[in-house]
């Protein structure tokens, strides 16, 4: 229930998200909110992981075994895929803020994002094939 | 005059305290009137209690602005062939980020108290209208030229932005724009104001604003303008200050 | 004795402006309107800030009042005004043989003209026909209609004026010895009901003052006169344009913002809630149009739209006078407590709202000078800004 | 029910997201890209597989530029990120106090993750010397 008739509140944080009548510009804020989200959550895990590195090669090791079935690395694509996401979208940011492209924000985002694709594609290809 | 279409008016109704809901009326229309027309005649010959705001009906006075079909149109301009199809709906709402006052018509004080407050000009010199072409030399007369601001204080820049869905401090698209039109150099005591977490920085680059502007504001590529100006302004602060 | 009471029912031209003027006049003022501000045909006009060229010849009482409310808008309002001046061309014959006439008429109104050639009129407008015969400067404007009505409704709200706008007049009460006591109305916001009492009630619903009118088994002769307006894109003039001769269909090309707005046709309607925008005076819009400024015929059209105007007096629809009249239904109906203002012309707002207000103090035997020549008003954002 | 919304004066910076604090946000995040870039070449296309076991990345490390580059990287990384939280947080329309309160935490876990990060790096490229 919308008890607030309407106005600007905090509780509304999932409008953030609703692609529903967004349009290009909509869409690249919300792909680089959930990214920057996704990251933030992953650069945490990955720096205590990374502790095990500390404890030597046993527990490293056999951590990385652990995480080398088909899921785990759909899941660590997926890390990359974000990476790559919110830094070229972060390009997009970049160039307009300081004047550059304002009025091809547009092609230069779909631009951005097929090089995204692409370079996830090579990612994905050699994650899989290194497995 | 072209084919008639039959649609489905879905009309966010809403009065005072109430949750909002939708009322459906099945009209005929012409692909070729607008959005506003349809709402109109609802409220003409199908229910006298529509309330929805609306005054010039050519994109001038900024009263008519709605969601059609989960976009901010002005619905005076919105041709009803742009938004649906023979045998289909369209769905109206009232602009988010504003209170509703009832049904479609929204209050839209904030967004009027802020442009006072930084001292938006509703007329200014035409030699600074930015005009998409403008003549390639203005005639000396033209100096003296006032004409109407572009932009309406319509309020769709607003209700699309999703920076300012969760924060009411938000200035918003069109103050931010209103500011740079007024220009930091003329008007030091705007940097303050827009130079804060509620100001240029609030915004994201969603574009969302400028996608939505019916009149040419095109407030993102101003807001981005601001804050180069913002930057120099501090950069050269901080030498004049050395 | 606490101030005097009055209710405007209507928030259009006529109705922001009275309450400017009464709020100045020390009137506890409420205005209801069943919409927003300007809903009705106010908001629609043209937005021609007459120089009373127009009229010079035809109707010169209209086109005095038109010079005289110009220059004083013009300083009271300048947020809401294109100040850039009209002009009037002549594109054949016929306009020629009216160029006496026009000529004669301006001096005979004091309006301020000024002929130039095709060349100069060419190298002021580019875009203008370039067949033109002679061309006048005349100190016509264009306005923003909503911010107009909203900076006499900021200032009236400045003096203690009320606006309840979404309130609908249901009836009129009547207190039992033929006179008009206040107004049954419905928030339309709320469903609420209530009633309001004043010592007046102001119909200043233009086209629709015979509805209200009838409430009290009062007539007021008021006949809606709808005409068709056309938006082009961009904005081709920087002036409003005027054709040399007698008003007509599609004669006047005003800039507003980034567009052009061509006006207007001439009809009559019954039905007054739901005007349609008649396909045929859009072409007419169109083909006159392109008469004035040649590159209307390929531009892109941006808005359609009509207005209706309250025509009173006797004519029919370009014949009759453009001039505003203020009705006292004690003298007309033997009705005390109500007052009508029709007819009129956005241009001459301010001065239908000095006649009505010196009619309600007359009648409630107030003695209070009209002051709104020279108050200059507020910003109209400041009607949102301040309280109710 | 035409109330106007009360004139909300414009408010005054809470602890400004100012010119400064953004500029540190946007232009670490070019930085980020050429180290990101870096980064994941070196974990997935270094050698055969890319960098998998732990003799693979203490061998990497041997290299005295690898732990200072990364050490760059974590700080860049917490950096535009703790950044771009604060900006999220910001959306959210905090009140002032909140705010102070989170711009602290926001500021000792960035401090505690480079310091983490920087003992983990030295612990490693140490390992193998």
């Amino acid at each position: 229930m919308d008890n607030n008739n309407n106005q600007p509140t905090p509780g509304k944080f999932w409008t953030w998200f609703n692609p529903i009548g967004r349009q290009t510009g909509g869409w690249a804020f919300i792909l680089n909110r959930i990214t920057a989200l996704g990251l933030l959550f992953y650069l945490s895990l990955h720096l205590i992981v990374l502790g095990q590195l500390a404890k030597g090669p046993a527990g490293y090791d056999g951590f990385v075994a652990l995480m080398r079935n088909p899921i785990s690395i759909i899941g660590e694509l997926l890390v990359v895929a974000a990476g790559i996401i919110h830094g070229l979208n972060g390009i997009r940011i970049f160039l307009t803020t300081f004047g550059i492209g304002v009025t091809l924000q547009k092609q230069l985002f779909y631009t951005l994002m097929a090089l995204a694709l692409i370079i996830i594609l090579v990612f994905g290809l050699r994650m899989f094939t290194a497995a | 005059m072209s084919q008639k279409w039959n649609i489905t008016l879905k009309v966010s109704r809403q009065k005072a305290g109430e949750t909002p809901h939708f009322d459906e009326y099945k009209m005929e229309v012409d692909p070729d009137e607008y959005v506003l027309d349809a709402v109109e005649r609802v409220w003409a010959f199908m229910d006298r209690s529509l309330c929805y705001r609306h005054a010039c009906h050519h994109s001038t006075c900024g009263a008519c602005g709605m969601r059609v079909n989960d976009v901010e149109k002005l619905t005076c301009i919105t041709f009803i062939r742009d938004v649906t199809h023979n045998a289909g709906t369209l769905k109206v709402e009232p602009l988010r980020n504003f209170p509703v006052i009832s049904d479609l018509a929204v209050d839209m004080g904030s967004l009027y108290s802020r442009l006072e407050e930084i001292g938006a000009r509703s007329v200014l010199p035409a030699t600074e209208a930015e005009i998409e072409n403008p003549p390639s030399k203005w005639d000396p007369a033209d100096q003296q030229y006032i004409r109407l601001a572009d932009c309406l204080e319509c309020g769709l820049c607003i209700s699309a932005c999703p920076s300012a869905a969760t924060s009411s401090d938000y200035l918003g698209p069109a103050v931010l724009a209103g500011a740079q039109a007024n220009g930091l150099k003329r008007n030091p005591e705007l940097l303050e104001i827009v130079d804060t977490e509620d100001g240029v920085w609030r915004c994201h680059s969603a574009f969302e604003c400028t996608a939505v502007c019916p009149s040419f504001v095109d407030p993102a590529r101003r807001i981005m303008n601001l804050r180069s100006q913002i930057i120099k302004e501090r950069f050269g602060n901080l030498f004049r200050k050395a | 004795m606490s101030k005097p009471q009055a209710i405007i029912v209507g928030a259009g031209f006529t109705g922001t402006a009275t309450a400017h003027d009464l709020a100045l006049r020390g009137f506890d003022v409420t205005v209801i309107d069943r919409g927003d501000i300007c809903n009705g045909t106010s908001g629609r006009t043209h937005g021609l800030l007459h120089c009373g060229g127009r009229y010079a010849v035809k109707d010169q009482e209209s086109a005095i009042e038109c010079i005289d409310e110009n220059i004083l808008l013009r300083k009271i309002a300048p947020m809401a005004i294109e100040p850039n001046g009209g002009m009037f061309i002549a594109l054949n014959e016929s306009d020629m043989q009216y160029r006496e006439d026009f000529i004669s008429g301006c001096q005979a109104c004091h309006i301020p003209i000024d002929e130039i050639t095709p060349q100069q009129a060419l190298a002021l407008e580019p875009n203008i026909n370039p067949k033109l015969l002679t061309a006048f400067l005349v100190p016509d404007g264009t306005f923003d209609p909503l911010r107009l009505a909203l900076s006499f409704a900021a200032s009236a709200k400045k003096n203690g004026a009320r606006f309840r706008t979404f309130t609908e007049a249901k009836s009129l009460i009547m207190n039992g010895k033929g006179a008009v006591s206040g107004v049954n109305v419905v928030n339309r916001a709320t469903n609420q009901k209530y009633e309001l009492r004043a010592d007046i009630v102001v119909n200043a619903t233009g086209a629709w003052a015979g509805e209200i009118a009838e409430m009290a088994g009062s007539i007021v002769q008021v006949k809606p006169t709808p005409g068709v307006m056309v938006a082009y894109e961009p904005r081709f003039v920087q002036r409003a344009l005027n054709r040399l001769n007698k008003p007509g269909d599609g004669d006047i090309v005003l800039p507003q913002r980034r567009m052009v707005v061509v006006g207007t046709t001439s009809f009559e309607v019954n039905e007054l809630d739901y005007v349609p925008v008649l396909e045929e005076h859009v072409k007419i819009m169109l083909e006159r149009g392109a008469e004035l400024i040649p590159g209307i015929k390929h531009a892109k059209m941006r808005g359609k739209y009509m207005a209706t105007r309250p025509l009173i007096g006797g004519g029919m629809g370009r014949g009759s006078a453009r001039t505003f009249k203020c009705f006292d239904h004690k003298e007309t109906d033997n009705v005390e407590g109500l007052v009508t203002i029709t007819g009129g012309k956005a241009t001459t707002l301010r001065a239908m709202a000095e006649k009505t207000a010196d009619v309600v103090c007359e009648k409630l035997g107030i003695h209070s000078a009209c002051v709104t020549k020279d108050v200059p008003l507020l910003s109209y954002r400041q009607y949102y800004v301040l309280p109710n | 029910m035409t109330e106007t919304t009360t004139s909300k004066s414009i408010s005054a910076p809470k602890s400004g997201e100012n010119t400064w604090l953004w500029l540190i946000k946007i232009l670490t995040g070019p930085l980020l890209l050429i180290i990101l870039a870096i980064h994941l070449l070196v974990n997935h296309f270094l050698g055969e597989t890319g960098l998998l076991t732990y003799a693979d990345i203490i061998a990497y490390y041997r290299n005295p530029i690898i732990p200072a580059m990364e050490i760059v990287f974590l700080a860049t990384v917490v950096t535009h990120s703790l950044s771009g939280l604060r900006g999220i947080i910001l959306d959210l329309k905090p009140g002032r106090d909140v705010l102070k309160i989170i711009d602290w935490i926001l500021v000792l876990l960035g401090i505690s993750a480079v310091v983490y990060g920087t003992w983990l790096a030295l612990t490693i490229a140490s390992s193998g010397a």
